[in-house]
């Protein structure tokens, strides 16, 4: 891998970190479902950078947009708030 | 917080034990193929004519996973149904989609839907295939969903194509054990690598997957949205 | 013979019409559930009576195995197939008057399809895929009265599943790292002997994947919930068809591929664990369809115990003993939650009415599954006692013996408490009432006189300890 | 320490057991489900970071009959195809289980489930 992928993972990396934490602690569903979306967006340019665009293409389209209508069509029922 | 605090810490140390045997094992990168991988590799064009690899595993030497995937999802999306039968929405009042949303949704979804398309007939020659192309198709339905105010889609349409894909799909794959005397086997000539008829079954097989999975999604898609059937 | 893909291409086959053939007419999926498994069962018995003693394997996508997916079929599988699809006729032809959506029907022919799926199945990630569609429908089905209760069981299982089967995934993966191979004979062909550190953590986490769909003890606090919550037939179906084709994988891989000592310690420690739990447990239980769930956690708790000690003594009666347990615990729970049907008005432990037609059946169930003398049960229990006498494990002895006796003791007290119950006349569902008469004069017809099932269970003995064979078939070719 | 192994091992590594954290510690049964799907994305990446080959490229081999010399494994591609579309398949189902739950209870918080125990 040259540098700059590497330094491109890196920073990927990082953003995977941010958004878990605030998946984590975040009170607000709708924030977590978009960190979520975060994740699977990073992910989908990790199988990319390893070699695989089959697996990209899908997890692009399933991970970052079907799953997100998921949960988005879901949080209809369920309202915005952890606690709730 | 401080409960939070302390499961943070313990599978912190956990994934980096994990990390630590999966690293020693397996030095990242230096892979030589062996056993199955490597036969793939040197005998898959050989084999089937498909000259992507990662789809002629999915389609043909592990076709039977796949089939029972397509499987999943179907099950799926009838459980979701069940599950939902009889379910009573509260329509909350979503904000009325502007004109810019409805008339760019309006001509966006066919080119969705195309490019859908696209991906699953050239499943064995690019990256992509049955999978993400239907998953592509499911997607403009979403667009259509979100940004029309009034979009119905009937839902003994999307039960005939689900129905007719699936049980289609496992025609084939008799057809097969009748051909070639194993379930899904590759019935057709395997053709010139490289082209669009070539490869087999792969394309049939993709097709298939395209149209179930496109369907189902969709209809997951409109149950969210719009809640169960009636009883 | 007729090939045995076509039970899963059947089952496929229609599962995938059903939509079409419910709009044909209202109560064809009803009788395409009754045909399916009998048509399974048909292939299956045939099968167990003509085969050789050498495994069939029959590949798919026409490549041989490693490089396809195979089906390999010997006794053992064979006999888990019969058991599995006679408990599935048993259910559908009970219920096939029962108005139900036809989406009902098709979760459970899918939640037989898995089933039959991980029975017959010799490829590592195919059986992962199997278990899916398997946990998937037996999260529906769970859920499926959509009540409080159903719905509180089907969620924790979901989330205790879930977790279970991606760590199943991930022990999969390993594996393929190690060997290259994704077939289980291939796989257990390159792992026998020294096995390295990352062996062990792939057998850990398979194995935390299976405690999920065994009930085994850290992993089954959905279950309880699950039995409570569920219809009466659904209950049947987890008890009988669930676990034990979940455990008939965990037979399968851990004697398969890791065969060592420290997964059948690990295996003793969690089925003792879980047999003291779920039996103490039941005892204290006021709702007798909870009760009846933590009676059937503690039959899969001894019947992975009487496996493990297969591994640790190596006397052969031992598995043999699994595997009259797991036969004997299918059928009579089967009876006993599928009777509750026709005794609505009992619920509670202690009190209640019951006509007394369902407190007899209910009485034959009860008595084979705590082993009482003239049921096929007894003679499950008196070999686990015998095994743990002649392999000199004394405190075990006795805790079992103890254990026994609680069970006995929570039994009897719902025997009692029938048997004084005020009489009720209850309209008995004709076909359920045929088949209940069925299965109490199997149980204690064996009882009497148990050759049939012993022959039976022998063969399926002999062809899982014969791995060599099973291996040297499919993987010698290379 | 190998910066490219803490990155595609660590990162997703970290992923699964963050998705075990969210499920161990939030009470909100919506955010258990994001932290399921959390777990399969973790567990999908590690496999086919498992599966790379330095230096190799996808297993598409467009200029036939020329085959590359270097390829990543072709294997755990198909697989992680597979399950991230059964990971879907699951998380429909969990979602449809938890809006019955909230119509039933008003609520998806499981200490305000008081019919069974947690």
């Amino acid at each position: 891998m040259s540098e700059a992928v590497i330094i491109l993972s890196i920073v990927l990396a990082i953003l995977v970190v941010v958004a878990t934490f605030v998946l984590w602690l975040t009170k607000d569903l709708l924030v977590a479902v978009l960190a979520s979306a975060v994740i699977s967006l990073v992910s989908s340019i990790f199988f990319l950078i390893l070699q695989v665009p089959d697996v990209a293409i899908t997890e692009a389209s399933i991970g970052a947009a079907l799953t997100t209508g998921f949960f988005l069509f879901a949080m209809k029922y369920i309202g915005r708030n952890e606690d709730d | 917080m401080i409960r939070k605090f302390l499961y943070f810490v313990i599978l912190l140390a956990f994934s980096f034990f994990i990390y630590a045997v999966i690293s020693a094992y397996f030095p990242f990168g230096e892979n030589t193929l062996t056993g199955v991988a490597k036969y793939y590799v040197d005998n898959g064009v050989k084999d089937l004519g498909g000259i992507n690899i990662i789809t002629s595993i999915v389609t043909v030497y592990r076709g039977f996973d796949t089939l029972g995937e397509v499987t999943v999802l179907f099950l799926s999306v009838t459980a979701l149904a069940f599950t939902l039968l009889g379910f009573k929405v509260e329509r909350r009042t979503l904000p009325n989609p502007t004109l810019i949303m409805e008339t760019g949704g309006r001509y966006l979804a066919p080119l969705i839907m195309l490019l859908g398309a696209y991906i699953f007939l050239h499943g064995h020659l690019t990256p992509g295939g049955g999978f993400p192309g239907g998953v592509i198709i499911a997607t403009a339905f979403l667009l259509l969903f979100v940004t029309q105010k009034v979009y119905k889609l009937r839902k003994i349409h999307l039960t005939v194509t689900e129905a007719l894909a699936g049980s289609l799909y496992v025609i084939v794959g008799l057809v097969g054990l009748y051909y070639v005397r194993s379930f899904l086997g590759n019935f057709l000539q395997t053709g010139k690598p490289g082209y669009i008829v070539s490869a087999g079954i792969i394309p049939i097989i993709y097709l298939l997957i395209g149209f179930k999975v496109g369907s189902e999604l969709t209809a997951v898609l409109k149950n969210l949205k719009e809640g169960g059937d009636e009883h | 013979m007729v090939n045995s893909i076509l039970i899963i291409a059947f089952l496929l086959l229609f599962a995938f019409l059903m939509p079409l053939l419910a709009l044909l007419h209202k109560r064809l999926p009803a009788v395409v559930a009754l045909l399916l498994p009998a048509f399974n069962l048909y292939v299956g018995v045939t099968h167990f009576l003509k085969m050789e003693f050498i495994p069939l394997i029959i590949k798919t996508g026409g490549f041989r195995p490693p490089f396809g997916i195979n089906l390999a079929i010997d006794h053992f599988s064979l006999f888990f197939l019969i058991l599995v699809n006679v408990v599935a006729l048993f259910i559908a032809f009970s219920y096939l008057l029962e108005e139900q959506d036809y989406k009902f029907h098709m979760l459970f022919l899918l939640n037989l399809l898995g089933a039959s799926g991980i029975i017959l199945t010799g490829d590592l990630f195919n059986s992962f895929v199997f278990l899916e569609i398997f946990a998937i429908s037996a999260y529906a089905l769970a859920a499926s009265k959509r009540e409080k209760h159903a719905l509180e069981g089907a969620v924790k299982y979901l989330v205790v599943g879930s977790i279970g089967s991606s760590f199943y995934l991930l022990g999969v993966f390993l594996l393929y790292k190690v060997t290259g191979s994704l077939n289980m004979a291939f796989i257990a062909s390159s792992l026998q002997g020294e096995k390295s550190g990352i062996v062990y953590l792939a057998g850990m986490f398979m194995l935390f994947g299976l405690f999920v769909e065994t009930e085994l003890f850290p992993l089954n606090t959905w279950a309880p919930d699950v039995y409570q919550g569920a219809y009466n037939r659904i209950a049947a179906q987890f008890s009988s068809i669930i676990s034990k084709a979940a455990i008939y994988l965990m037979f399968r891989i851990v004697f398969f591929l890791f065969d060592d000592p420290l997964f059948y310690k690990l295996l003793i420690v969690m089925g003792i664990i879980t047999f003291v739990i779920a039996e103490f447990n039941a005892l204290v239980q006021k709702d007798l369809k909870r009760m009846l769930g933590y009676s059937s956690i503690g039959q899969m708790g001894l019947s992975v115990l009487a496996f493990a000690l297969y591994g640790i003594t190596s006397h052969p009666e031992a598995f043999f003993t699994a595997l009259l347990l797991v036969v004997n615990h299918a059928i009579s729970k089967a009876m006993i939650f599928t009777n509750l049907e026709n005794m609505p008005e009992y619920v509670q432990v202690d009190t209640g009415k019951a006509n007394p037609f369902s407190s007899l059946m209910f009485t034959v169930g009860a008595l084979s599954v705590m082993g009482f003398p003239f049921t096929l049960g007894f003679w499950a229990k008196i070999e686990v006692l015998g095994i743990l006498l002649r392999s000199n494990i004394l405190w075990l002895f006795f805790l079992i013996l103890i254990l026994f006796m609680v069970e006995a003791f929570y039994y009897f007290r719902v025997i009692s408490n029938l048997m004084r119950s005020e009489v009720v006349s209850v309209k008995l569902n004709p076909l359920l009432t045929i088949s209940l008469v069925v299965f109490a004069l199997f149980l204690l017809y064996q009882g009497f006189y148990p050759v049939q099932t012993f022959i039976w269970t022998n063969k399926a003995l002999n062809a899982f300890l014969n791995k060599a064979i099973y291996i040297s078939t499919i993987a010698g070719g290379l | 320490m190998n910066i490219e192994s803490l990155i595609f091992y660590g990162v997703p590594i970290y992923l699964i057991f963050m998705g075990v954290l969210v499920v161990l510690t939030t009470k909100n049964l919506f955010k258990m489900l994001l932290g399921l799907s959390l777990m399969n994305s973790g567990i999908n990446v590690l496999i086919v970071a498992l599966g790379y080959v330095r230096g190799g490229t996808t297993p598409i081999f467009s200029e036939y009959p020329k085959i590359y010399e270097k390829v990543v494994d072709p294997v755990p591609p198909a697989l992680v195809l597979t399950a991230i579309v059964i990971g879907l398949a699951f998380l429909g189902l969990g979602l449809s289980i938890v809006i019955r739950i909230k119509e039933k209870y008003g609520t998806v918080n499981v200490e305000k489930l008081k019919e069974l125990k947690w």
